[in-house]
């Protein structure tokens, strides 16, 4: 188990290493006008030189490679260029963070509670009006452009309720809508998820035992079912919850709540290459981690699984 | 939040809210060159001087100033007692000539990537010390005689060096303070001192920001709105029309797609009115250094912009109204501007710059004309017959993040073409990418035909003759054929050359008006419009903000109160004919 | 006996999966020969290690020491592409389940030609085409069902689609991995048949292995019985239903049910305990007992088997 | 052998269809068949032939798509074929009649140890709750011989063998507290050795705990050990029944003597061993006449024609075949069986 | 018991002399019985006929993208970037509402949105289905190899790994910022990203696949790895693969609308469903320019569930278990 631990964070850092750098290479590619904005047009040529090699652009390659992981080792994720001159980037960071994270859990609890629920009810009742409203709903939400229906939640719902259009941490009523909005989504694909595997799980030959013991089925379907279609889902799920709280760019800038979603976006477009480098640093992080938690949660939950034997990749 | 219980005892407090999409990196006003970033710190921070509501410069911490003959030495007596407060009102220091030095040397130095050096450059040794020629920053023109006495010792003559001091770069920073902050200066509330009408006591980037009125303000008593909220939204387009509605901002551009939609509902008919210009000025450039890609045929391009007679022919054949309707279908002939530099920018004795007689021509007359476009499009034909190869390509980028343009674009093209002939021209609408547009497409040359333009950087006509001389990175005027003198310059550079050695506008103004008519009548551009676009709904009275063409002060609260009920758009133009009339009266006053 | 011709020799053969703590003995120093024409048994309980003696012929499994020859050369390890090509051809396997070892998604031309694909005997797909048809015809399916996918037959066809594979390649030996486990009683026989025919036919070697022992006494020569990866008793069928030595092949023996209620409810079981054994004290070997019966078992159980060999004594 | 004759369990002219893709197939036609108490039952036959399907629509486990078309299931007076709820069943199974499965791999949760899985069965059908209930799983893990139950009980499926696993849902099973016992193909997945063990153990606990049995198999050595009556299953009919030496020595149709030819014990080295031809019939089509009919190499014209009733051969043994009618030619079974049988006769009489 | 024996009596009646003559055994005739002609296609294709919605939604997006290809060039279409004109003001037709002239009106430079949306769904049905065949053909190399070759499975493991912890938007993003904004960016950008499920899900399927005894026979066989994966793999996967990429289809054209919004799509003078929807979306506050953003929404949501369905009922009328 330790050693398994280790070679995985092994493993882990090796390939964080790769992105990191593949990124950072990939920023390079990009065209210098972007770092000087909309003042260039004001600066003499020789002052954008300044500028530039003030940023460290015009050393070689290697070098700026060099300094940025001899920084990073050091915990310098570096300042913000272009998005908020001068700041440390975990500063920026970490003031989105929280907002994020909030509604990130939040939208994951709450799009389980509902979309697993959900799916069981879905399996259970298969091919009847409620399975087929629930498939209904699913197919709703992947085919309607999500902006379409997301400015229709946010406009027509606070007109009808008179509620506030823009997000207010100070008023709780705000919280509401966004965090609707960002759950409907997830609630299809964990309802989705959920009947597929209720349903897979329903047709294996130990709950036709189950039922020759005289089992009810609404004991087989939660003391047997359940439980086992969650291992599948198990897998999943740390992962999903670390990468809703990269939030939803578009919900984000609707309500105006200031987390994470348009961060990278914003980022990457302003050419902030420590920002973006430090953003992809923890997205990374984050779904390596969230992937190393659901191998360990699914060998909690599921006795078959032992570390170290054989590595599996999902 | 924590108003609540005063609201009970004062009058009520008047606040100002609005959502905005586009956030500022920086506080730090020595840096920044961006509208919106000096445009917050235009609030915080007091420079020397300040403008009227008719565009007359007032005393701001200077109380009084004077120049030498020439305008190259310049002495400022300042105001005493001013405060340095930090967000919270607390003094922090008085401030001083010294700070105003700081200021500058801070610009100056190559290392704190000011972009608005190049104006402090204006300086004597100013360049020297920024290219670093000279270290010792005492041999730059800046001078605290005392505490109160500030000295300025300019390159050469500048008569306009007073709007320059309405620039950030020329604003004062508390020494010490900054020093103390170093990098970290202007990254938040805390890292910044205030001396201006305003505190910024809530500044979280991409969420909200808020202005409150500054209790220890020199000025204070002409300070109205108590407060000014600022909530971010990036769909802040799309939603605040919709939020000024619900009483949730007190301003919301309305975005040209549903004008129609205000319009036509008796309700919303009377919330908004055109939104003020700006002076940025439009125009579309013929680019005479074709860099693009062979496939757009820049030789034969080449040929063709030679020839005066084709790009007349282009020249009357844009219909700028036309494109226009892009962004004001209603009223799109406010817009336009048929001279480089905008209305209202300067004048000769109460004589506006473009009504000089060189450009009084242009001013007054559309420059489509139909009939005439096709009778140069005759003579180019023959003339090029043999030269260029037809239809010539003509290469039109635009940037494609802005979708405004990119409709432009398009009724552009298909308006000339079919007026010009699709056998003469054939215009190419190429989408640009929409980071870095101008380094890849405008300063490159890989365009023939775009539209571009231009900023003021101070109060004098020679801002806007700048970016066709030797050296700009515009269109390359002095490549266009047979246009040099007799004396090798091109024939455009002497004259901008000979208007700048004139000091007294009377002289000067003429001869840069007679430059600017030069590139309208041989047809180098095609003046377009001025800046600033489109309907607003808003509580603000738009002619009761400070007035200056350049620089910081039209960006401040101060002095400016609340309206009940927004103007509409007849009340809006009502109040800009009386405005117009008390701005002349003002202007010659002041003289 | 002695001089008959030996097609396959199994020489000091162990495999072990997995290494560490992990690591698994699954056939352990297990030789035995193979003679030309025959049919030798292999038996034992699940998990003994028959199919990956099987699969160690096969080249499926790597083998961790010792040889196998095929005709007197080393078939195992690397060795040249000729040679490699040849035994390819030379000796074939057949799968235990009839479903599982078709490829659902070929038709059954495919499958039965894929090996002659392989060794670019027959380039032209016409002579292919006629060797499938001969094929097919041989294990006693029309020729037309070529064109047809494999879960269009029964359990008893597809066996012998199986079978067609192995004999268009013309082997001089197959290796049957219980070939007929699978199938109900009445294909049974009939695959049992044709195996038979075809030996006759074409003097086919095989390496029979089951675990059902009336099967492997009816259909083969000598038997060999492995427990744990051992060889505890190798002999000639008979001789092993008639006079079963080693404690483990008598369990075993006791264990197939008869299809006779009476004999049935009479019989008595016998276990097989691995601790009467006392192989600490005295390790055992594989001994020649008698002419061509062998038996792992130490001196003082050679004496012991002895004696009952010379009692006659039988189950 | 019992004599009781007291009838536990009837099956009355059954039909059972699946519906498929539009088309109807039928799995189960026309099958009549009694349970006694207290008796051990096998039914043979080939693969497909119905006999899960029969024993499934008895537990009212029919997958979704099937249906019972006609006929009764009667046990206590109520007819299973009737009912239709989850309620109904519930009395039925695990309480009344209990399974053990084929696949012994597959058929526990592998997410729940042993204990759980069996004590459920505990505290459902017997009452028992806590220590009690754990005390009876430890009880009946040593009853299917499995030793050091105390720590067996929190292991989980994976951690034992074929053999074990397939002990564990015999002791589910038993767990139950049934009155009939189906066990369906119970140790085809199982080697000889284990089986032989697994048979044993069966046989031990329907002695112990008096239970009636059915068998489902096709290996006739396993009819051998464990059955007192054999019914003989061919494309989803009952066609011979009888007491289990009445079957194997006895034996009147053609399908059944096919099956006893292709005994590899009754083959002779070298030779060809008999086999039956051909393939079952396709159950989606109507089945005129005798099923057995196209393969039967004594088939008679009017095997084509006509479905053949039961013919009586003793109070016990029936057959369904026209063979037995008495304008029918004579005909003897082949000479293989023929020896089979007298030898099997000799055994009944010296055992 | 008395059931029994009723029954015997009522036979014999029946039963005429001559029926009981044994009747001619035909081996062949014994074989043949239990037989269908059976073709994996045609079942295939048999059971997905039967699945109504899905063969209803099939002949729909067949009708709509001939119907898109051939637009053009019927009669009376307009172009779909040229700018009307209002004969009365001489001036652009803006925003005009659906009328006989123009079917589904002009947008807010007076372009026709008839001919836009059909121009649009071309462009995004383009770049959908080469994303999905790049996609496909990228993902099943790279998953066959990586599920089958164990040598290299510990290296593509590690590509997999870097790609699949990327974050997708800032490969979007960063490809959109380097290259041009063009459609054959856009595609690039999204194969980029995509072919890493697919080949995972390959390399998944392939894992369970190859130890299958059908696979261990080839191996016996002599057959080379290359064949082995060709004939023995994929045609197992072809139904998974089929709906895998009907939803990359979709999924791309969704895409597409993501990166118009951020601000990379296509340019406007490109109609796309992308640009056409994020237009329509700053419409949507007015009711009377709501038409905009309709039109083209209800194609993609059309598009979308198209395929969704017709993937699915496909995928399963593929496995050979639903078959008859
Ligand atoms: N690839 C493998 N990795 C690890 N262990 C293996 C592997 N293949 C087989 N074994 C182990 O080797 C032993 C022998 O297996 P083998 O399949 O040869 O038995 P068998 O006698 O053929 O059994 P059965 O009758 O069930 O087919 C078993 O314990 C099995 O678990
Ligand atoms: N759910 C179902 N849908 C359609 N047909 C079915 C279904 N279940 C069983 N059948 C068919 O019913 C027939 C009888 O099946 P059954 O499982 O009873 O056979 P069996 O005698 O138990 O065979 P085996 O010995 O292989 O277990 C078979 O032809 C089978 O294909
Ligand atoms: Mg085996
Ligand atoms: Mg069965």
């Amino acid at each position: 188990m330790i050693e398994y631990i280790w070679k995985r964070l092994l493993q882990s850092v090796v390939t964080l290493f790769i992105i990191v750098t593949a990124v950072f290479l990939l920023l390079r590619l990009l065209p210098e006008e972007g770092y000087l904005g909309a003042a260039a047009d004001k600066m003499t040529p020789e002052q954008q030189e300044i500028y530039l090699t003030n940023l460290g652009l015009r050393d070689p390659i290697l070098v700026q490679l060099g300094n940025f992981y001899i920084d990073l080792l050091r915990g310098d994720f570096g300042k913000s260029i272009t998005y908020r001159t001068d700041v440390p980037v975990m500063d920026i960071i970490s003031d989105k963070i929280m907002y994020s994270l909030t509604f990130g859990v939040a939208a994951v609890i709450v799009s389980i509670l509902i979309g697993v629920p959900l799916g069981i009810l879905m399996a259970q009742f298969k091919g009847r009006w409620l399975d087929r409203l629930g498939t209904g709903y699913i197919v709703f939400i992947v085919a309607v452009p999500s902006m379409v229906y997301f400015l229709l939640i946010q406009v027509y719902i606070t007109d009808f309720f008179n509620l506030p259009m823009l997000f207010d941490e100070d008023r709780p009523i705000t919280w509401v809508l966004p965090l609707i909005s960002l759950s409907l989504g997830p609630i299809a694909s964990y309802a989705m998820w959920m009947r597929r595997y209720m349903v897979d799980e329903l047709n294996k030959d130990y709950i036709k035992l189950a039922r020759a013991k005289g089992v009810k089925e609404r004991t087989i379907m939660f003391r047997h079912v359940l439980r086992n279609a969650f291992i599948p889902l198990s897998q999943y799920l740390p992962a999903t919850i670390l990468l809703t709280i990269t939030g939803s760019i578009y919900i984000e800038s609707l309500y105006s709540i200031p987390g994470m979603g348009g961060l990278l976006v914003d980022a990457i477009q302003r050419q902030d290459n420590p920002l973006v480098q430090a953003l992809v640093l923890i997205f990374s992080s984050l779904g390596i981690i969230g992937l190393f938690l659901g191998d360990v949660l699914m060998a909690l939950v599921d006795p078959r699984i032992k570390f170290g034997k054989g590595e599996s990749v999902r | 939040a924590c108003s609540e219980d005063e609201e009970e005892t004062k009058e009520k407090e008047s606040v100002y809210r609005i959502v905005y999409s586009g956030e500022i990196k920086t506080l730090n006003y020595l840096k920044t060159s961006e509208t919106n970033e000096f445009a917050v710190a235009a609030n915080l921070v007091d420079g020397l001087i300040e403008y009227d509501k008719y565009g007359v410069p007032q005393p701001g911490l200077a109380e009084s100033w004077e120049s030498n003959e020439d305008a190259s030495v310049w002495t400022f007596n300042l105001r005493k007692g001013v405060k340095w407060v930090d967000y919270e009102g607390n003094e922090v220091a008085e401030v001083t000539a010294h700070d105003f030095v700081d200021g500058l040397k801070y610009v100056l130095d190559a290392k704190n990537e000011s972009s608005t050096a190049w104006i402090a450059t204006v300086v004597k040794n100013g360049s020297a010390f920024y290219d670093g020629e000279i270290t010792d920053f005492s041999q730059v023109g800046v001078k605290a005689l005392d505490d109160y006495t500030l000295e300025y010792t300019l390159e050469g003559p500048t008569p306009y060096f007073l709007s320059m001091l309405n620039y950030v770069c020329f604003f004062p920073v508390y020494g010490e303070f900054l020093e103390e902050k170093g990098d970290a200066f202007g990254t938040s509330k805390e890292n910044f001192l205030y001396n201006g009408a305003y505190l910024l006591t809530d500044f979280e980037p991409q969420n909200k920001r808020v202005l409150t009125k500054n209790p220890t303000y020199w000025d204070k008593d002409n300070v109205f709105i108590d407060k000014i909220e600022y909530k971010y939204n990036k769909e802040a387009a799309n939603v605040a029309p919709e939020l000024f509605l619900r009483g949730e901002v007190d301003e919301a551009a309305i975005p040209t797609a549903i004008l129609d939609d205000w319009f036509n509902d008796p309700k919303k008919k009377d919330l908004i009115r055109q939104s003020t210009t700006s002076f940025y000025s439009y125009f579309y450039a013929f680019n005479f250094d074709p860099q693009f890609d062979a496939e757009y045929e820049p030789e034969n391009w080449k040929v063709a912009v030679n020839n005066k007679n084709f790009r007349k022919s282009l020249f009357h054949a844009l219909d700028r109204v036309s494109a226009m309707l892009t962004e004001e279908p209603y009223e799109p002939e406010s817009l336009l501007n048929n001279t480089i530099t905008p209305k209202n920018f300067v004048d000769v004795d109460g004589v506006d710059y473009t009504q000089l007689e060189p450009l009084a021509k242009f001013t007054n007359n559309d420059s489509f004309d139909k009939d005439l476009a096709l009778e140069y499009k005759e003579k180019a034909m023959a003339e090029l017959q043999g030269k260029a190869t037809f239809p010539v390509k003509v290469l039109m980028p635009y940037n494609s993040g802005m979708p405004d343009w990119a409709n432009r674009a398009q009724v552009i093209e298909q308006q000339m073409e079919n007026l010009l002939g699709k056998d003469y021209i054939d215009i190419i609408v190429y989408a640009g990418p929409s980071t870095g547009f101008l380094g890849e497409i405008r300063r490159p040359g890989k365009f023939a035909f775009m539209e571009v333009n231009w900023g003021p950087d101070y109060a004098d006509p020679s801002t806007y003759t700048d970016p066709f001389t030797t050296g700009g990175t515009y269109n390359k005027p002095e490549l266009a054929e047979g246009y040099t003198d007799t004396n090798g310059q091109p024939i455009y550079d002497n004259m901008v050359n000979k208007a700048k050695a004139a000091i007294d506008p009377k002289e000067r103004y003429p001869l840069f008006a007679e430059a600017e008519a030069f590139l309208i009548e041989e047809a180098f551009v095609v003046p377009y419009k001025v800046g600033g676009s489109g309907y607003i709904a808003s509580r603000l009275n738009p002619f009761d903000a400070q007035y200056s063409q350049f620089g910081v002060s039209n960006e401040k609260f101060k002095g400016r109160k609340l309206l009940d009920k927004p103007m509409n758009n007849e009340q809006f133009k009502e109040a800009k004919a009386q405005w117009e009339k008390e701005r002349a009266q003002a202007l010659a006053e002041a003289k | 006996m002695g001089d008959r011709e030996v097609l396959l020799e199994v020489k000091k053969l162990n495999v072990t999966f997995g290494k560490g703590k992990k690591k698994f003995e699954a056939i352990k120093n297990v030789s035995f020969q193979i003679y030309k024409g025959e049919t030798f048994g292999l038996v034992g309980e699940s998990g003994s290690g028959k199919t990956t003696i099987g699969r160690a012929i096969m080249r499926l499994n790597e083998v961790t020491s010792g040889e196998i020859l095929f005709k007197g050369k080393r078939i195992n390890g690397k060795i040249p592409k000729d040679w490699d090509r040849e035994i390819t051809q030379k000796i074939q396997m057949i799968f235990q389940d009839p479903m599982a070892s078709l490829n659902e998604r070929a038709k059954v031309e495919y499958i039965i030609s894929e090996g002659l694909i392989n060794t670019k005997k027959y380039s032209n797909a016409n002579e292919r085409q006629e060797k499938v048809r001969d094929a097919l015809l041989q294990v006693g399916l029309l020729p037309e069902f070529a064109s047809r996918f494999p879960h269009e037959f029964s359990g008893g066809q597809r066996q012998r689609i199986g079978i067609a594979r192995a004999l268009v390649m013309e082997p001089e030996f197959i290796i049957a991995d219980e070939p007929i486990s699978a199938l109900d009683v009445s294909i049974r026989a009939q695959v049992l048949n044709l195996l038979t025919k075809l030996q006759q036919q074409k003097n086919l070697t095989y390496l029979f292995i089951a675990h059902d022992l009336s099967i492997v006494r009816f259909f083969t020569d000598r038997t060999a019985v492995i427990y744990k990866g051992n060889i505890v008793e190798l002999a000639e069928t008979e001789k092993i239903f008639s006079n079963p030595l080693h404690p483990y092949t008598r369990a075993l023996l006791s264990a197939v049910p008869e299809p006779n209620p009476y004999k049935e409810r009479s019989k008595k079981m016998e276990i097989y305990d691995p601790s009467q054994h006392h192989y600490d004290k005295m390790p055992p070997s594989f001994v020649e007992i008698e002419e061509g019966h062998f038996v792992l078992a130490n001196e003082e159980e050679v004496e012991r088997y002895c004696e009952i060999l010379k009692m006659g004594v039988s189950m | 052998m019992k004599e009781t004759k007291e009838k536990i369990l009837s099956i009355e002219n059954l039909v059972i269809k699946f519906s498929l893709r539009g088309k109807v197939l039928t799995a189960i036609r026309d099958v009549s068949l009694d349970l006694y108490k207290g008796e051990s039952l096998a039914i043979v036959g080939e693969s497909g032939s119905g006999k899960s399907v029969l024993m499934k629509s008895i537990m009212g486990l029919l997958d979704k798509n099937g249906y019972i078309a006609q006929g009764k299931i009667l046990y206590q007076e109520k007819d299973l074929a009737q009912f239709k709820t989850e309620k109904d069943w519930l009395k039925i199974r695990g309480k009344e009649i209990a399974m053990v499965t084929q696949d012994p791999m597959t058929s526990l949760n592998p997410l729940k140890n042993i204990g759980k899985q069996i004590e459920e069965a505990v505290v459902l059908h017997q009452g028992l709750k806590g220590k009690e209930a754990y005390e009876k799983v430890l009880q009946l893990l040593r009853d299917v011989g499995i030793q050091d139950p105390e720590r067996r009980y929190k292991q989980y499926p994976h951690e034992f063998s074929g053999g074990m696993r397939q002990r564990i849902v015999i002791a589910i099973a038993i767990a139950c507290n049934p009155k009939i016992l189906i066990c369906d193909e119970p140790t085809t997945a199982l080697d000889v050795t284990i089986q032989a063990q697994i048979l044993n153990l069966l046989k031990t606990l329907q002695e112990k705990y008096q239970l009636t049995t059915i068998y489902i198999t096709h290996d006739l050595g396993v009819v051998a050990k464990v059955a007192d009556r054999v019914a003989v299953m061919y494309a989803g009919d009952v066609i011979e029944f009888g007491k289990t030496d009445e079957i194997f020595f006895n034996a009147k149709h053609p399908y059944t003597w096919a099956l006893i030819s292709a005994l590899p014990q009754l083959g002779e080295k070298g030779k060809e061993l008999y086999s039956i031809k051909g393939t079952p019939p396709n159950l989606f089509k109507e089945i005129k006449g005798d099923a057995f009919a196209p393969r039967n190499p004594y088939a008679l014209k009017i095997d084509f024609v006509e479905t053949p009733p039961y013919f009586k051969v003793s109070d016990t043994h029936f057959a369904k075949t026209w063979l037995m009618h008495p304008n029918a030619p004579k005909v003897e079974p082949p000479e293989v069986l023929k020896k089979f049988f007298e030898e099997g006769r000799l055994y009944a009489h010296g055992g | 018991m008395g059931l029994y024996s009723e029954e015997i009596r009522n036979i014999t009646d029946k039963s005429t002399e001559q029926l009981f003559e044994f009747a001619a055994q035909d081996e062949d005739q014994a074989e043949k019985i239990g037989y269908s002609n059976y073709s994996y296609w045609r079942s295939t294709w048999q059971s997905f006929l039967k699945n109504k919605v899905a063969v209803t939604l099939l002949i729909l997006v067949l009708a709509l993208v001939l119907f898109v290809l051939i637009q053009p060039y019927l009669p009376n279409q307009k172009s779909p970037t040229e700018i009307y004109l209002d004969p009365d003001t001489g001036y652009q037709a803006r925003n005009v509402k659906p009328n006989e002239d123009f079917w589904f009106g002009t947008n807010s430079i007076g372009q026709d949105l008839w001919s836009r949306i059909w121009a649009g769904t071309r462009t995004s049905l383009f770049i959908g289905v080469v994303v999905a065949v790049v996609e496909a053909i990228i993902g099943i190399a790279v998953g066959a190899l990586w599920g089958y070759s164990r040598k290299l499975e510990g290296t593509i493991t590690h590509v997999y790994n870097v790609f699949e912890n990327i974050p997708t938007i800032i490969v979007l993003i960063l490809m959109s910022l380097i290259l041009r904004p063009s459609i054959s960016t856009i595609i690039i950008a999204m194969c980029i990203t995509g072919w890493v499920e697919m080949a995972r899900f390959i390399r998944n399927q392939i894992v369970i696949l190859r130890d299958r005894e059908y696979n261990l026979a080839s191996r016996t066989l002599g057959t080379p790895t290359s064949r082995i994966i060709l004939k023995n793999l994929l045609p197992y996967l072809i139904s998974i693969i089929m709906l895998r990429m009907s939803l990359a289809i979709p999924f791309a054209i969704g895409s597409e609308v993501f990166l118009t919004y951020i601000g990379l799509g296509l340019p406007v003078s490109e109609p796309s469903l992308g640009n056409l929807i994020n237009e329509g979306r700053v419409l949507m506050m007015s009711p009377d320019l709501r038409y905009q953003l309709l039109f083209p929404s209800i194609v993609l949501s059309f598009i979308t569930i198209s395929f969704y369905i017709i993937g699915n009922a496909f995928a399963d009328a593929a496995d050979p278990k639903n078959h008859v």
